[in-house]
């Protein structure tokens, strides 16, 4: 068994038209920024894959990353928390154009919605955004006299995520607060697809030390020393 | 009666052939677990336990146990390189989320729904359920291993459960001293079954219309050394 | 009008007096974050990030910062001895769960029965939440920080929030620029004025009625350097 | 902030007569015994707690531990997902009398209740369970066409769990399998007390290491090179 791909290219392949993709990372941190550029780059080749549905805790910032998806034309709709950033501009733009679709979803509530979808579990109950306008036609059901909002589990066809460690089964570890969404996002899609800054020999990730077990990762490549999306926003770097 | 019934090494023989290069298995507690020892070659396969080890190999050799170091059976296991811990409730999102390619569990019956009863006979005695009311949902195939027939002669492969269900329309595949079926929405479709035996005799065995949808192949098994 | 308002750090400073010693702690982005700055010595208090930090200290220096290593409002953060790193579900297990001794919270309105506005001010624009609607729930005190009046002079302190809410009966006290006050099921109750203004004059800033229950302290607070 | 103890005794001092105690441990992995037996010691001494409800994944075994909780008296009620083992005399001879309760509950649903508690989530759905006994008097709902049963929370008023290396700040982490239910069960208590067989200095845990943030931990006491329930049962040792 081996899960390892040699390119980029090869990691973003198999991603369709219409696809749900949740990417991970919650800003820069954890975003894996060079699978979302080599995604663009099959789309100024291909066309595709387009009409999106893409899960992320944001909206894309600056130039770069999900904002460039936005700025083709890739993606049709967002789910995410927090659309905005230091420079929202591709989605701000778009969004008020009404030319891409937002479901707004409270932090907590996004998290555990992509646990629940890797989970096998339909939906649970939660205080967050009851008597608020992100309840609204949401089924309310009271539990020891307090009220909960039902959420349902979300699931994709793909995910993006970047690891900091890699072996050949997929094992994964995260650096830091790259960790953020990015195990969650493992377990809930169809395929899992992960960039990492180092693949290792298996048993060079300690048992006890595994984040994601490779159960729930499909493809691994390595992608060394990547970069930080909050310096290239920062550095006014496009993705043209 | 010119038929003879597989063993328990053979069904598990059996099962081990069918399970593919890469897959995630979980192995119930018991007779399944009988069916890592005849991976086939070539093939790698990781083991998964609902108490938190994926890529777990063979038992250690007695006096070099780890307590700290077990299977769901609470029996002591070793590690394969590319192993790795978790908690139960990621553990079981791995059950429960469709995550593992097969779950292989033994049955007192199986319906011809796909309901299985494995977990008590009756209302008598101390219930314990662990983890296969969770194990019958989820992974992309549940199979079931089992004699045919229990040991007074009476069919495990029913109409309709008699005993206390584990789960509703969960059993994808049945595994047994003289067949392999697959249970689909049409009921039983026998798959393969013993050269030994005529169709007759096995349908009268079996407490549900045994269908056949293509070819029935011969379930040839090697002798094993018990 | 005789009376004047605190400025932003003084509202921090007084909210952190009241964070005790051991206290596991989340500062909402922006305004709130100021408080850490006036931790009194003596006192161990360990901020909780709900990207996935617990135990993070001072911002690190220009040119020093790791941009894998940040909070909730996406601003590089340094490490304190001790500190972890967990997923975005542990996290919001923290919130939700009750684990969170204190909250602290901006806000556009607080109702007199403790519903909070705070993510957005009207239908247009882009809408964002974040984790703010998780962040009202669960921790075992949810208090606000903000100025007593809008720009405009009017109050933020209000029978019934008009703007979109961020949760109902969640906040159990507000520290303003002018008085600190509890939300409690009888409504607003004043523990706190600055001795420059009078009752009746802070009760012409506040959209509901101010309830006395007990002795009302003086809030002073030291003069801060901005 | 310093949540270290120094004696056993002190651990255990705080529980009740009818508390919800969970405790950690699948069988004899994780379990932590030397706690549970200091609790006897209180019982013994002083008489309390007694009425206890225990939950976890087992109900004990041979003449140690959770079985010698029974055997003393101390537990009215267990919830369970398997009450057997290799030596499951005492509770099998005290719930056929009568005079012990189990909630049988199926192991991934009773994971997920405990994870679920410590999350504040009240309730969820599950695949588990429908169709038999253990669904009988609870709530069914169909998503996406297939039936799901709901399950609550659970809480308890203490956790008694067993780490590996602990921190002053209650970061914990764990021995291979011993890991099971203590992480979850860490989240769900009003109060949860640790067993740990070090006390390392702050820092001595990599933060990307602690697998139980301290902040799920109330107190930590250690209990170098702690025994293996399985190796007294095999000895046939009691507790008495």
């Amino acid at each position: 068994m081996d899960k390892t791909l040699s390119s980029l290219e090869d990691a973003v392949a198999s991603i369709s038209d219409g696809d749900v993709v949740m990417i991970g990372g919650f800003g820069g941190s954890g975003a894996p920024i060079e699978m979302i550029h080599a995604l663009i780059d099959r789309f100024e080749a291909t066309g595709s894959p387009k009409d999106l549905t893409v899960i992320n805790n944001n909206a894309g910032n600056g130039k770069i990353g999900i904002a460039a998806m936005i700025d083709k034309g890739m993606v049709a709709k967002m789910v995410c928390s927090f659309p905005r950033s230091s420079d929202p501009r591709a989605f701000t733009d778009r969004y008020l154009a009404g030319e891409i679709d937002l479901e707004l979803v409270p932090q907590g509530t996004l998290a555990e919605r992509i646990r629940a979808g890797g989970s096998g579990i339909p939906a649970f109950f939660t205080p967050s955004s009851y008597g608020t306008e992100l309840a609204e036609g949401k089924q309310i059901q009271e539990f020891d006299g307090k009220p909960y909002v039902m959420e349902r589990w979300l699931k994709a066809d793909v995910a993006l995520v970047k690891g900091h460690l890699g072996d050949k089964f997929g094992n994964l570890t995260y650096r830091m607060a790259a960790r953020n969404f990015n195990p969650l996002m493992c377990m809930a899609a169809d395929r899992t697809i992960s960039q990492v800054s180092q693949i290792v020999p298996l048993g060079g990730i300690e048992p006890e030390a595994v984040v994601t077990p490779g159960i729930f990762v499909d493809s691994v490549v390595e992608v060394p020393n990547p970069r930080q999306e909050e310096e290239m926003v920062r550095n006014g770097e496009a993705y043209a | 009666m010119s038929w003879k019934k597989l063993s328990n090494s053979q069904i598990a023989w059996r099962v081990a052939q069918d399970i593919q290069d890469g897959a995630y298995v979980n192995l119930g507690i018991g007779f399944p677990e009988m069916v890592a020892k005849f991976q086939p070659a070539g093939r790698h396969i990781t083991y998964h336990t609902e108490n938190g080890v994926l890529g777990f190999g063979r038992a250690p050799e007695p006096g070099e146990e780890d307590w700290d170091l077990i299977n769901a059976g609470k029996k002591a296991i070793t590690l394969e390189p590319g192993a790795s811990f978790f908690h139960h409730t990621d553990s079981f999102a791995m059950v429960r989320g469709g995550h593992l390619d097969l779950a292989v569990l033994g049955a007192y019956q199986v319906s011809q729904n796909g309901d299985l009863a494995n977990w008590r006979v009756g209302s008598k005695g101390v219930p314990a359920v662990g983890g296969a009311m969770d194990l019958v949902h989820g992974a992309k195939r549940v199979a079931v291993m089992t004699d045919h027939i229990t040991k007074d002669g009476k069919p495990k492969l029913v109409e309709r459960c008699t005993f206390p269900l584990t789960g509703v329309k969960c059993v994808t595949r049945v595994y047994t001293s003289l067949a392999v079926i697959d249970v689909t929405s049409a009921g039983f479709v026998l798959r393969e079954k013993k050269p030994d035996i005529s169709m007759d005799e096995l349908q009268d065995l079996t407490g549900g219309k045994l269908h056949v949808d293509g070819a029935v192949g011969d379930l040839d098994v090697p002798r094993i050394e018990e």
